[in-house]
Order: C-alpha cells, then structure tokens, then sequence
C-alpha cells in the first residue's frame, strides 16, 4: 500500500478501535476510566511510521492508538480492555497502564508525566547496549507543568541520549486549558532553553509528523541527543468517557471536527484525484480488522483470579 | 431554616468548603481542575462562581502546588489544595515530609503551616495500579503531619472543617467510591469539633473490629451477617488515624478479648500492625492472636475480577470474624 | 591470593560496586558527584576511572535519575543509582512506588526492573531535619521493592551483589556514619548470596531483640550492659527487611517469651508494629507484652543534646531489656 | 553610612561571620555539615538593600549571609549553630535549616530547590493579604535541575505572582561544575522559555545586584509578576566545610580570589578616593561585631533537652 493509504488506514485503525472501545465502556464490558485519542490519531500515526522495530515507545493513560500504531494487535489490547487473559497483560494494566513490549511498545502511564524520565532511560541504555534503539517519549501539553518531564529534558540534553520527546499538545489538561497554565504558550520553547532542538508541527498531518520524527530519529542514531517536537492537535472527544466537556468555548469543537486529521486527510486524497473506493476501502478494511479482533476478545475467557498474586517479584 | 440537609458524600464535601471559604477569609482552595470545572468528581463545583479569585485552577504540578501551600500557610493563609488522587502525592511527598511536617517544630513554634490538603484514595473498579493504592500509612508515619479518613457524609463534612480550622498540616483522604453514593442527612452549622475521634458503628462483646476508609461498609456488611450467628462484633470505625484513639480500641478489646483490624491497604507495613502494636504492648489480654485484614501484599490489578481476588471481601471479613471468635 | 581484606564499610560498599561493575557489564553507575569526585563520602572513589562512562555524575534531578534507572533496567540494563540521602528520594518517590515497583507485576512478568538503589540515612550529629530521617517503613509498605538495611562491612558488600543480581527493584539503605568506621575482614569473592536473611548478633534465652540499621550497635552494647546482670538477650539484626526473615523472629520469641524491636526511625508506623504484628498473629507464646523502642515520634532537632532525648540511646534499650525480662 | 560603605560593611560582616563558623566549627563547637558562602556575599547584601520589612526570604543551607544581611543578629545566628538555647530556633535547625521570620528570613532549606514553591507560596498569600509583600527565593545553579523548581517558576509566572527568583550561579552543585549538568549554561533562558524577564547578572557586584533586585521588586509589586536573577558567582571556599576541593581546575580558585566581591569593592572605593582608614574602619567595625556576637553566644546556656518534644503540634 502506498504511504498515504498507508497512514489513512492507520488513522482509521486507531479511530475504529476508540470508537469500539468507547462503545464497549457505555455498554459495560469495559469498565473504569477510558481515555480516547480520536482527533490525535496523525501523531502515532506518523511518527511510529518512522521507527524502527529495536525502537521503544512510552506513552500516557491515552495509549491505545500509539500501541496500536507501533503494531500491537487491536485483538490484544480489547482484551486487555476486556479483562481477558489473552490481553496483552493478562487485565493487569487496564486502559490507562498496560504495555506490550514485544511491539516496542514499553507501555502507558498514568501518572501525568512520568513516562519520559523511563523513556530517557530506555535510551540511556542504548549508549550502552548496541541495540541502536531510539526511544519515543509522548506526553501531552499539560505534563510539561510536572517538574519530572524539565528534569528528564535536561538529562537527556547533557547526555545526548538518543531519545524523541513528542509533546501531544491539544489546548487540554483534563478540563483545563493549556493557555490558562502557561504565560508562553509556545511550549517547545522551555526544550530550546535547554538545548535540545525544538519544533512545532500541525499535528493533525501525519506527514509533517512523519517529516519531524524522520529527522529527529536521525539526531538520536548520530549521537545528537533528543529532538522536541510539540505537535499541535485537538482531542475530538472527553478527556475520559463521560466528560461533559461543558469547557469548551462554543464553536470549537465543531471547528475541531473541521481540523481532525482524517477529514483532511481524506480531502487531500481526493484532491489528489485518490479514487474514492480506493479511499472508502480502507476505512472499510480498518473496520472489518477492528471488528473482527473485538468478536474474538469478547469470546476469550476472563482473566483467572487465582492468577492474581503471580509475578510480584522474579 | 433547617441545619440538616441532605447530601451526598461529596457534596458534603462541597457544603464543608463553602462554609470553610466563607468563615475563615483566609482560606483559599486550590488544585488541578478544581476552579472552573468544578473538580474531576464535581465535588468543588460552583465554589470559584462563589468565592471568585480565591479558588483556582493550578497546573499540574503538584510539587508547586504543595510548595506553594506551605509558603501560603506560614504566611497566614489557610490552603486547602487537592491532590487528585493520593498516588499523585507521591510525585510531591517531599513537601508534605521535608517541608510542611517541620515547619512548626523546627521553627519551635514561631512558624506554622495551617494547610488542609484534601485528596482520596483506593481502588475503583477497572482503576490501574497506579490510580488504586491506599497509602495512609506512609503518612502516619510521619511526626507532623495530621490525618484523617471520613467515610460517612457527616464525618466528611465535619472532619474537613475541622482540618481547616486546624492550625497544623493535616490531610484528609476521602474515596472517590463514597462520592456518588446516597444521600444521608448532614447537620451543618456546628461550631468546628476539635480533631480526633472515631465512630462505633456497631456494639459487641465478642470482637473489636477495627477499620477506617471505605472498606468500613463491607466490615459492617460482615459483622450484619456474623451477628445472625450469634457473633457481636464492636466496630470501631477510626475517623482520625493521627491522632488515633488508641484508647477506644484499648477499652473495646480489654471488653471483648479480640481484635481484627480491616483496611484495604496492603497488609505488610499498614496501620493495622500499628493498631494491633499498640493493644499488645499494653498487655490487654487476649482471648485469641489478633488479626490484620488488608489487601495482599502486591500491586493492584487492573481487571475487576483479579482485584477482587486481592482486596478483602465481605465474606473474608465475616471468615475472620468468624475464626477469631470461634477458634 | 587471599580473598579476604581489611576494609571499611565505606571500602566495603566501594570493593562490591568495582566487582558488579567488572562481573556484570549491563551495570552502570550514577549518581549526584559520584564519578569524577568519587561521591560525597568517597565511597564511588575511583570507579569511573576504572570503568569509564559507565561511571557517570547526573544533574541534581532524583525523578530523572530514577525513573532513568526503572527505563535502562527495563531494557536489560542493572543500574545502580545512588541517592545521597534517603530524604531526597521524597522529591521522587513515584518512581520507585508507582513505577519500579510495578514494571513487573502489571506486564504479568514480561518486564522487569532490575534496579538497585543505594542510599544512606539516618541522624549523625548536628545534622538537620531534612537530613536525619529513617524512612525505611515507607518502602516496605510497598510490594514489589526489596529492601536491605545492611550494618557490618561483610554484609554492606554481600547486600550490594545480591541487590545488584536480584532481577527485581532493590534499596539497599546504608548509614553514613558507619562509612569512616573501623577497618574489618571483608571475605570477597564469594558467589552472589540469595537476597533475604539476618544475623545473630548474640544468643540468649531470655528476650529476643529484632533491629536493624546502624542502632544495632547500641543495641548490642545494651545486650552486653545487661548480660552482665544474668539476661541474656537473643540478637536478631535484620539484615534484609523485604524479605524479612519472620520465621527466625517467631521462633526466637517462642523460645525466649518476650519481644523487643529497636530501630532508629520513630514509633508510630515503623516496621517495629510489623514485626510485632507478625509474632503476635502467629500466637507465639509471650511472658510479657512485646515492646518497640524507636525515635520519638517528632522530627529530628538539630542540636545533639536535642537528638539524643528524641533517638534511642543505649541506657534506654538496656532499661527495655530489664523491664521486660524483670517485670 | 553611604550606600557603597553599608555594601562593603554587610560584605565584610557575612565573611567575617562564616570565618568565625569555619573556626568553631574546627574546633568543634559547632557539630555537623556547615554551608559557608565566602566569595558568595554580594548577592545576599546587594538584594537585601532592597527589601522591605514585609517581604520574606527564602534561602538554602547555604543561607547564613542571606540570615544576616536580612537583618537577623549574628548572635542569634551563631547561637543556633552552636547549639545554644539562644538560637533562633533553639537548636533545632541547626547550620542548615534555621528561620527567624520575625526579620523576613523564612528560612534556609535543605533540600535542594524545595524553598522554591514554598516561597512562591508567600507570594500567592500576598495576592490576598493585602501586605504588599514580595517574596525572594534563593537557589543555587545546580537546583535549576530539580523539577519542582521549574513547576514553581511556571507557577509564579501564570498567576503573577510577587516572587523574585535569585539563582546564584556559582558555577559548582556540590563538586560537581554546572556546565557538566547542561547543554545550555545560560540557565536565564529557562526562565525566559516560561514568560519570566530574566537577565543574567555580575553577582559579585553588590551595586548591579542590587539594581537588578530594586527592578525585579517593582515588577512584583506592580503586579507583573517573577522576575529571574541569575547572579554569577564563585564560592572561594569548599561546597561544605571540610571539602578538599580536588574538583577545582587548577589556577581557578586563584582567579575566583581576585574577583571575590570584597576585594573588589575595596579596590572600587579606594579608586574612588575613599580614604583607606575608613575602608579599613568598615571592616574593623563589622570584626567587632562578630567577635561581640561570637563571645555572647559561646556564654549562653545550651539546648534544653527536655525541651525536644515541644511544639511538634500547635
Ligand atoms: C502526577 C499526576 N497529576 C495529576 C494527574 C491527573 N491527570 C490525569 S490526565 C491529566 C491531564 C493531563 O493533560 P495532558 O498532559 O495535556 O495530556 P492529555 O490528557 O491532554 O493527553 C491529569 C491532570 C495524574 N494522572 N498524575
Ligand atoms: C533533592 C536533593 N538532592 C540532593 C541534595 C544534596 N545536595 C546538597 S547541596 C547540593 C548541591 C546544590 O548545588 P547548587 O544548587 O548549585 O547550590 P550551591 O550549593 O552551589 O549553593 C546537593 C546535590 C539535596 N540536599 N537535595
Ligand atoms: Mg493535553
Ligand atoms: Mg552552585
């Protein structure tokens, strides 16, 4: 498949999957906090496009669609979701905090931030190792506010580690705007400041997304140290499932609809005289792969109780 | 007008900051989301329409917003900042023990940070490990610092008001499971009870159980369904773990001979071996070992069905109640 | 040659950090001022020159460094992180609690974080509040890290290897004023021991004595203050504290009748009450009430003439022992 | 006194106080890790100048000139390090982590970067309290690297808040040099990546210190907020009190002792043409003064450990 196909079908793969799962939660298969990446889906769409398979991605509690896009398979992280033993942590991790390191998927995190010290870590031992991994840091806007994310930042930079810093900024902590907790809105400036090589990006277009990560994997692979790239995107949906989003100023989100990177993805397609049935049979594929992936979690078995105290320590 | 209304627990949260907002003029109330959005669970909804500028929205940056309530504090504010969820604190716990705990005694007096930091703990179904742990005992083990954890509306309403009025760092743990939960009758407008104290929820002979938190329903589910079997269980439902009423436990055990102690953290290093320390070291006599019930010593899962099988059950509760008395 | 040498526990911890660093290649070492100045109390003297870049001096950021660690152990790497203070792992204490300590429970064991942290701790004369405390207690409320607590020169070495070859997250908790002590016979060479374990530090029949960290001294010197009037006191030092060796404690008690725990930290929710717990709910006979002397439960004053009224000194523990075996 | 000669005086009384602690400290009278800030002394007596009575300064272990040119007696300072019943806490703070808030001084701190919210937190009670008090945090070059110094200054810069930040760049975190611990060793820029005015000061100029300090008070009074003081230092002694100091390159202390603040004011004045006798006279009249405080406080009574259990709980 041609890369643009290729990005669309794993735009829709991610966008299919939240739509599933936030089905599944209203239904009551799933159960618990459920954090959705629709609108987002440009951003690990086009970055992982650009990794490689020794490569580590750390992500946030809004994971799903960076898993999926790093290669974990839709039916592992449903049944995940579902509390199915064959989820990719046996129903340990939940939504929020499972990993798949198979996939070079090192994991979610649900604590705000956390996640890029361990992510620099992961290439900290890649100076050592061989391996040639590059490490990918995701954390939204709102996790440049917690002290751990400057202090991880700032090793990096010292130790020209070859780790990505992919800040997600959609304009939301929660239900609390980025530009009410920040005099500089520009938060890639703070990464500048630091040294470390910095740019902001529509991220709503997975080939400027792809063109930014190209390169900053290049920085890492020739010993540079981490490249920041603050990628300006919008969340489509709640925070969680069930947000009310009562703060959003009138007008937004229909304008964020307007922005989200499928439409216009779609519309440069068909601009570029793409058949629409070559279009429409992507996102058709993408269901048939999400839907059938689903039929088979929610025919697993459930996770075992008497599992529970396994694997506490070696 | 009435003083008694009827309130869920976290709207009796919100009656007790409004008062605390209106009352004590220097007051302010602080976390992530609190202000306009009227906080994750809705428990500080309409408080900055209220009270304006003196309620706000932080970043999230709890080390900052710890920091900050200290600073405030030994200036004369009174602070009251959220902390989301307890886990949370964990990125700060610096401010709370380094800090905010030394601020009286070190200063020998001269300086006090009255601050109240109001968070909640524990597991709710599906919540991963890093949004399911009690961790009261890592507080209670720290000299300064004042804790409690209410669990019925009128405790949460009245233990917060309490703290606020407090002239030393105290953190209040509430459980986000109580929130939502039915409406009990709250009697507002008392004059703020000094801090301490427990609740007996149930009088017995047989056996001094123990407990705080959210968990105190399925102990007093436990002791319902022993009490049908003849076994009368005394609950002792511990509002405030510091201070701790260690004398009311002390009086019920030297009556009934037992003790179990239920908290849903984990067993190893709880409170509950503090509780248990304390009423064998003053040599209270015993009828049979005391016990410690808790969450086994792991992390929490994710999945619904394997945290149940970590986290104690009703029925494990009555079992223990049941082997204690019975042998 | 010979595989035993004089050292300090300072060389001690200095000889075991060279063998890792020289046996295991997936080791590396960091740390505030550890590489080029060899550590603030020269226990890192000379590892980086041996060992190069695997030797490294970090920024002052704890959350950075350990959350460094949790990712490198992750990726097969066994990093050794030295925090200088166990106070300062408070401005980071999510990496260990809501981190390191759930890599391998929540991936069902397809990860692992074999880190280990060494730290130091404890009150020296004239040192502060912020720098005093024993906060061993918090770590071993959390499942998942291992934790030591060596005392003696052998056992600062043997702790690190284990640590450093345990695939799980370990604090090894060291003592500054042990590290310039007396030069002792350190054996090396020795195949990695099995983490877990105890000393005895001196047998008796009449009171079992569990402690640990570098109190031990004073209790031993209490132990033999109080021989010399016919009691004999059962030393246990735990060497280990996750795991912790509750087998060797019951069975010492079950044959002395009476319990005594010392440690530094203070009273309230130390592992004192665990320990306790633990010899009580196995119902282990005892002729007395068990008894835990720690520190008082303030912060920790400056002054010497002020610390030493708050930490146990000798005279008190020797005063515990009569009191219990006395009556 | 003219404003240079009160410069030179609160210089000479910090060294000459610290001299004194070395000495006590060596003979031991005085217990423990000791912070001395010889070389460092422009910074405390340059910012203190523009203080007023209600604002409130929050200084690092490091902080015994920062005590003294707040205002608070030697005596009461040297007591506490000795031990005295007479300290400003009784003892109980120690060399490290000593207050007396009846002169402004909120305290030193001993871990690294925590003052920073915490004298953020002064500030935010001044948007309240109506005392028109500015808050000063002090801190060193190495705790720009501790997160919550960063979350604080964020903090301070979004709500506007009172608080000048004085990062007193001594070039040392311990024994370790501080351009080893950064890419970018213009730590002002960090502040300037989060909104903050920031500038990058000759800290061993008392006069610059002080017009950089008599700037950044008007900002906070005028409700503009932080402003950042990266003061350029060196310390001309060892990190702690028996430090041997093998990390210095050679001939650098050398250099740091010719351009220490003292000596260079000294050299300033005299250029002036102020007559050497009452150069010589400031310094004479501030040996006195230590020498007086020294004598009372060795003669006061020690701690009371009955005392130890007090005022853990109002
Ligand atoms: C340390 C910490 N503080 C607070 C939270 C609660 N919390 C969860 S998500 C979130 C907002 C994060 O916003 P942002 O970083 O912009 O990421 P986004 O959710 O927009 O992807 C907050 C405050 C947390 N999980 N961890
Ligand atoms: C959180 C924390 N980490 C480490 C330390 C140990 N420590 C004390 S002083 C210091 C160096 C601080 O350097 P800098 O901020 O430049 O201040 P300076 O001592 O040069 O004045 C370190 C690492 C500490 N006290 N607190
Ligand atoms: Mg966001
Ligand atoms: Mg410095």
């Amino acid at each position: 498949m041609a890369e643009p196909l290729e990005h669309l079908l794993g735009m829709w793969r991610i966008r299919i999957l939240e739509e599933t799962v936030q089905q599944l939660r209203l239904d009551g298969d799933i159960v618990g906090s459920v954090h959705l990446a629709n609108g987002q889906e440009a951003i690990a769409v086009g970055a992982c496009a650009q990794l490689k398979s020794q490569d580590a991605v750390f992500a946030t509690y809004r994971g799903h669609g960076w898993a999926l896009a790093r290669g974990v398979p839709a039916h592992g992280i449903l049944a995940e979701l579902l509390a199915r033993k064959t989820g990719v942590n046996g129903g340990r991790g939940g939504s929020a905090y499972f990993s798949a390191p198979e996939y070079g998927f090192y994991g979610e995190n649900s604590i705000v931030g956390a996640g890029v010290p361990i992510a620099v870590g992961a290439a900290l031992a890649a100076k050592f190792d061989n391996s040639g991994r590059v490490s990918l840091a995701v954390f939204g806007d709102g996790a440049m506010n917690q002290g751990g994310v400057t202090e991880a930042m700032n090793l990096a930079a010292v130790k020209s580690l070859p780790v990505i810093l992919v800040c997600e900024n959609n304009r939301y902590s929660e239900l609390t705007p980025i530009e009410d907790m920040v005099r500089n809105p520009d938060l890639s400036a703070r990464a500048g400041a630091l040294g470390i090589p910095a740019v902001r990006i529509d991220g709503n277009d997975p080939v400027q997304v792809s063109t930014a990560i190209a390169l900053a994997r290049q920085n890492a692979a020739h010993g540079l140290g981490p490249t920041f790239v603050e990628a300006e995107t919008r969340r489509i949906v709640g925070h969680y499932i069930g947000d009310a989003q009562q703060y959003r100023p009138e007008g937004e989100l229909e304008a964020d609809l307007q922005a989200e990177p499928i439409k216009r993805f779609r519309r440069q397609l068909e601009g570029a005289g793409v058949p629409n049935e070559i279009v429409d049979g992507v996102e058709e594929k993408a269901r048939r792969e999400i839907k059938e992936a689903t039929e088979r979690a929610l025919a697993d078995p459930p996770v075992d109780p008497s599992t529970a105290l396994e694997h506490l320590y070696v | 007008m009435s003083d008694k209304v009827k309130l869920t627990y976290g709207g009796a949260v919100n009656a007790a900051l409004a008062r605390c907002l209106e009352q004590y003029p220097e007051t302010i109330l602080y976390g992530e989301d609190v202000a306009l959005p009227g906080g994750v669970f809705g428990v500080t909804r309409g408080l900055q329409k209220a009270f304006g500028e003196r309620v706000f929205d932080t970043p999230i940056s709890e080390t900052a917003m710890l920091g900050a309530a200290v600073g405030a504090a030994m200036m004369g504010r009174r602070p009251i900042v959220e902390i989301m969820w307890m886990d949370f604190a964990l990125v700060a716990f610096d401010q709370i023990v380094n800090q905010a705990a030394n601020v009286r005694y070190v200063s020998e007096g001269r300086l006090s940070a009255p601050l109240t930091i109001r968070t909640q703990q524990g597991n709710a179904p599906g919540a991963c490990a890093q949004h399911s742990q009690n961790l009261e005992a890592l507080l209670l083990h720290v000299p300064g610092i004042r804790v409690a954890m209410p669990v019925s509306a009128q405790d949460a309403h009245d233990v917060l008001i309490a703290a606020v009025a407090c002239d030393d760092p105290v953190v209040v743990i509430e459980n986000r499971t109580l929130y939502p939960g039915a409406k009990a009758e709250v009697q507002l407008n008392q004059p703020p009870q000094p801090i301490g104290g427990h609740r007996r929820r149930r009088r017995g002979d047989d056996v001094t159980v123990v407990t705080w938190g959210a968990i105190s329903a399925s102990v007093q589910a436990a002791a319902d369904l022993v009490a049908a079997e003849g076994i009368g269980a005394d609950v002792i439902e511990a509002v405030w773990l510091n201070p701790f009423d260690t004398e009311a436990v002390q009086d019920s055990v030297r009556r009934t001979g037992r003790l179990l102690v239920v908290h849903e953290a984990n067993v190893t290093g709880g409170f509950g071996a503090e509780v248990v320390a304390r009423v064998v070291e003053a040599g209270v006599p015993l009828k049979a070992p005391p016990r410690r019930l808790g969450a086994q010593d792991t992390r929490i899962p994710a999945a619904v069905a394997l945290a149940q099988a970590v986290l104690p059950q009703t029925a494990q509760i009555a079992d223990a109640l049941r082997a204690l008395v019975k042998g």
